[in-house]
């Protein structure tokens, strides 16, 4: 089998050369079409010259690259269909927005295929979604929907945060037998790292420490993790910061050891603040180290409302770096940042 | 439309086709007979009155075809060679059914026969077709997608989405609706304003075989088939059928305007006939398959009650 | 307005006789298009002999029930449309998991519309679903969704569990100017209680004590909540049972006292583990009550997979009465649950 | 299909059908001109070309009427009756724009004019448009429901299904196919295997309009109005138009395959030409027309730039 030697516990040396996360995607896409050709991409505006923003530009094997319409939910089903007869598809979305069209499909059919004939057949496919943002786009395009898929038994949810991570993660995916969700941000498309040029796969479960700091861990992914990593760094905060990379599989040992280390958790979860990964975080770490906590775990998240679509709105509505930071600092002052209360907004 | 007997079949496709509509029509008479003592705890969609469809089209595909099929499972399944005691002992919930007992009767498996699972939620599985047809178009292998569905399937969205990327990819996958004129008991008047084979027209070729007429669905299918395998693109085969059951469980079905006469409906019978007329087969051998396949059955369902149960430890890691 | 008198801070005297939760349904129903004439109902085979398990049978207005063809995501849309357009429809779904075909327009529509003109136009619409299992139905017919929409803001998420609650919440539910998810479990439809012949609502966010007890609050929606009663009075155990009614809003005050009371807290949840409601009501005491708990927050939810058909299979995966006791009796002696442990099964 | 130009059309509706085109053009060739100084923060899917199909559907409807549109919303909006400094405001983010700046430019609504709102989830309003319908017919209610949406809509499964529901209970719905050839940079050949018109047919009576003739579009739909409100059922709508812009944003279109001709086919030059050659209007009537617009636009921007940008507080309790 074409994967067999890419050991997802092998961690590639660190490359010579210096990515963007757009460029890191597409080249393992490129890569992973040239090492296996059961491997393809479908989706809508997947075969435009606009590449998916770049990140499908000048692949090697066009012909393996299928635009589709404007038909989601099928499209699913297709490349369902496809995976279960010896073909490995990447579907793509421009947006994960558009994945609720497809919902049907992604949580009664892709997700439940191997749990309902007990794995004897396999679905291995990749379904890559872009999170967008801002510039007025509104709340049918601005959501960040990771929460909702970790809640369904059967996806895995990928959340890379840098090229390097990017690029590793994807062949794990494509790798992978079962189906994986990819969530790319589009925020940090343009975010820039080192990279191996060679295929590697960096593990699903093993989450990456991105600062180091004794008073306080934070656990935030994506765009998020970024964006906390820019707090902390600029404002010299003594924050354990941990990248997830998946959100599930979820290194919930590496988190707890941080915990057990610096007492004290925030998750900063770019969603909704109603369950979902945040929750879940909360959770779980409470109850694994209830007694290393000096203090209830905390959660930033966006206001429990669809994004506006105004300028201003949307900068309130979005955290920043420095928001981050004044939150972290409450936190590690001994105070409490105001979740909760967004959580009701939606009683009104 | 031709609703015209052309066929020229000959004998072993006769009893094939004879065998393995016997085959459906027995076991889900039996299915019907035992189901109310509680031995098959899963919902069963029954497909008496409708066995020409299953074993017309089926008797064209090999085990390397895909067939992607909805709720209405047994018949279908059973003609494309998913071996009877593997759908007794799922339907009786032991491992040693095709689903391991993860499935029940409307998530059925045979990889090696070209049964790659069910779904159901209907409409769906029509999109799952389309897909393995499109992995047959890339990789070049000879077998087509086969997409199963009802005609009430018709109005999920997903069937026309479905059909324009098959047309606009001219993928080698038949669309089979096998149209019992019911979505459970609501009538196809309630739910289609459109005709269905006129739609499905605007996208590819299109056939109306009269699906109580095996020998009517066998010569369309074929002749859909081989335009497909020729890489001619999709069909759609629009089988128009009857169900004699309720929607689903054991009992007769009791709509007052179900229109059926089970002596002149009969797909069975009506082979029968011409069979005996043609030359082909002899009264005494229909007796004997009849007596053959209920001992089939029996042995089928000795099987499925004397196979273990699922462990429960296969629910915790 | 026609519901302006029913006051939703009114608790209505329970009533002199016995309904069926179905009875009660189907009451609300029929009192509500009575009382209201904008109010219809609507979805696939909402007007057949079957009457949707009895819960619309012969009802008074026969031509406000309109029957669909099985197309829920353009039907979810219709009544959207219904709804902008003066009318208070009630969507009817026989299974839950049929709302992911509609997925789309229950979260990019539905819930956004409000939000996306700022409360210019309201969406005045009930979605009623009923949650089944059991009977080898199998992984895509035996789903319990309400976590996944509890996440959406923008959308409430009610779940009675008794006939009173039933027909009270309802009454609220077609009141109510926002969009509501009004989810009935099919294994409470027989169940009997004491149901008031007139009009009259529940509030939403305002939860009802079970069982009363001082050594472990229990917070368990729908048909859960029945199950730990049972539980409860069977086994003797001193436990506060929360019935949370509604888990969008959800009536954290109410929670949060009695979790002040007995120190403990479990959390009984029908759904998938990860993320959800279970985790939300965990994250949210945690935050709130931290200082009173002596221990971590537990939660007893499905396994991580899809539900297999099997009896033994499904007697397995479901809870009851008996191994919940078991599992309170655990909790009550110090020990813990291991729910955690189910959460890692689709790292498999 | 009519394609010949049939209208008796009168001076007043001419004269109107003349501003709206004007209004929507100049109009986005002003946001076209801003866009690039970053005043609006909003994705903007610009109409020009395309302004026969809003002008001449939207004479034939009411303020009472509903129309439920997608992602390209200015034209029909501003020919609906959204006030145009509304639109402007809601463009610049303000709390004066018709969503109160919460929704941009693919999210604008308008309740007084028969505008519930718009969205940019491509089919979905499809929906929208037969659920009033619905609404009015239940109600016995005198108004209509619009559905708006371009080519590449009839791609989803939602298009389908509100068509059969429409069709199934004769809904005084019109469906708008306002068909540009495009979805991004995507031909029509390359997303629909089937002609629009001819599916839609498989439910209701269809006409076909030349989108870049107002005076096509404006005959058709009145016919296909007038039918609606006499109780006949739901109509489809086909105006085939050109889409003269880029997908989105500010630039003119530079797909090589384009086959526009800016004199040709412009639908504004058309209809002067009519009117000129009718009798019906006189050249230096367009000319006051076209700076009477001018000065209309720099209002509702001053307008826009002078109002407040909403409080952050919205977004807290
Ligand atoms: C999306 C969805 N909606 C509703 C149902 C419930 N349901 C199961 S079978 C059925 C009728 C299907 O009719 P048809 O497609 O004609 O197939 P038939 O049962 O007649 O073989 C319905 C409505 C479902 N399974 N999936
Ligand atoms: C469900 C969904 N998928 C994809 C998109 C991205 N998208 C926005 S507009 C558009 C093209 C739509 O083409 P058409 O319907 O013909 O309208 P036009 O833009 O030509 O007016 C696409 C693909 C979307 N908004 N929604
Ligand atoms: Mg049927
Ligand atoms: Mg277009």
């Amino acid at each position: 089998m074409p994967w067999s030697k890419f050991d997802s516990n092998h961690e590639a040396p660190k490359g010579d050369r210096t990515l963007t996360y757009c460029q890191a995607i597409r080249e393992a896409i490129d890569q992973a079409m040239c090492h296996d050709p059961r491997v393809f991409c479908i989706g809508l505006d997947a075969d435009d010259k606009f590449g998916v923003f770049g990140s499908m530009s000048d692949l090697t094997h066009r012909e393996r690259v299928i635009g589709t319409p404007i038909s989601e939910n099928a499209m699913t089903g297709v490349a369902l269909g496809a995976a279960l007869s010896g073909l490995r598809p990447v579907h793509v979305h421009l947006r994960n927005d558009f994945l609720l069209v497809a919902m049907d499909q992604i949580v009664n059919y892709v997700a439940k295929w191997e749990d309902m004939f007990d794995r004897q057949v396999r679905v291995p496919l990749v379904i890559r979604s872009i999170i967008g943002r801002g510039w007025g786009c509104g709340a049918q395009h601005s959501q960040s929907l990771h929460g909702l898929f970790a809640q369904i038994p059967g996806l895995k949810v990928v959340m890379p945060s840098t090229p390097y991570d990017a690029k590793g993660l994807f062949f794990e995916a494509v790798k992978d037998d079962s189906p994986v969700l990819f969530l790319e941000h589009r925020w940090l498309y343009k975010n820039t790292g080192d990279v191996p040029t060679g295929i590697y796969t960096l593990p699903f479960g093993k989450a990456n420490r991105l600062h180091e700091g004794g008073s306080l861990t934070v656990v935030a992914p994506s765009l998020a993790a970024m964006h906390c990593l820019v707090a902390c760094e600029q404002h010299g905060l003594d924050v354990d910061l941990i990248d997830p990379r998946t959100i599930k599989p979820l290194d919930l040992p590496t988190i707890v050891a941080s915990v057990q280390k610096t007492r004290r958790l925030l998750v900063v979860d770019y969603d909704f603040p109603f369950g979902g990964f945040g929750a879940e975080v909360c959770a779980r770490v409470t109850e694994a180290a209830f007694a290393h906590l000096d203090a209830p775990p905390q959660r930033i998240s966006f206001p429990d409302r669809g994004m506006p679509a105004s300028g201003p709105l949307e900068r309130a509505y979005y955290q920043t770096p420095d928001r981050l930071a004044a939150a972290m600092r409450t936190i590690l002052e001994g105070g409490c940042v105001p979740v909760g209360a967004a959580n009701e907004l939606s009683t009104r | 439309m031709n609703m015209e007997r052309t066929s020229t079949i000959k004998r072993d496709d006769g009893l094939w086709l004879l065998e393995r509509m016997r085959l459906v029509r027995q076991t889900s008479q039996r299915i019907a007979k035992l189901y109310p003592t509680n031995v098959m705890e899963t919902p069963v969609h029954l497909c008496i009155g409708q066995e020409a469809v299953a074993a017309g089209v089926c008797r064209h595909l090999g085990a390397v075809d895909k067939l992607f099929l909805g709720h209405r499972t047994h018949g279908p399944a059973l003609c494309k060679g998913l071996p009877l005691e593997k759908l007794m002992a799922e339907l009786y919930g032991r491992t040693t059914g095709c689903s391991h007992a993860f499935g029940g009767s409307m998530h059925l498996i045979d990889v090696e026969h070209g049964l790659p699972g069910s779904s159901a939620i209907v409409g769906g599985s029509i999109a799952l077709g389309t897909g393995a047809a499109l992995a047959a178009q890339m990789t070049g292998q000879p077998f087509v997608g086969v997409s199963w569905f009802g005609d009430a399937a018709t109005n999920a969205g997903v069937f026309y989405e479905s059909m324009n990327f098959a047309a606009l990819r001219r993928l080698p996958v038949l669309f089979v609706c096998e149209d019992n004129g019911w979505s459970n008991v609501m009538p196809k008047s309630a739910h289609s304003a459109h005709d269905i084979t006129s739609v499905a027209a605007q996208f590819m070729p299109t056939s109306c075989a009269d699906g109580t007429d095996v020998l009517s669905v066998y010569d369309l299918a074929g002749a859909a088939l081989r335009s497909i395998r020729a890489g001619e693109g999709p069909r759609f085969l629009h089988c128009k059928t009857k169900r004699w059951m309720k929607h689903q469980g054991p009992d007769a079905c009791d709509l007052p305007d179900n229109g059926i006469d089970r002596e002149r409906d009969c797909p069975i019978r009506k082979l029968e006939a011409f069979l005996a007329k043609a030359g082909l087969a002899q009264a005494n051998e229909f007796s004997a398959l009849e007596a053959r396949i209920e001992k089939q059955i029996d042995a089928a369902i000795r099987f499925a009650e004397t196979s273990p149960f699922p462990s429960t430890d296969l629910l915790e890691v």
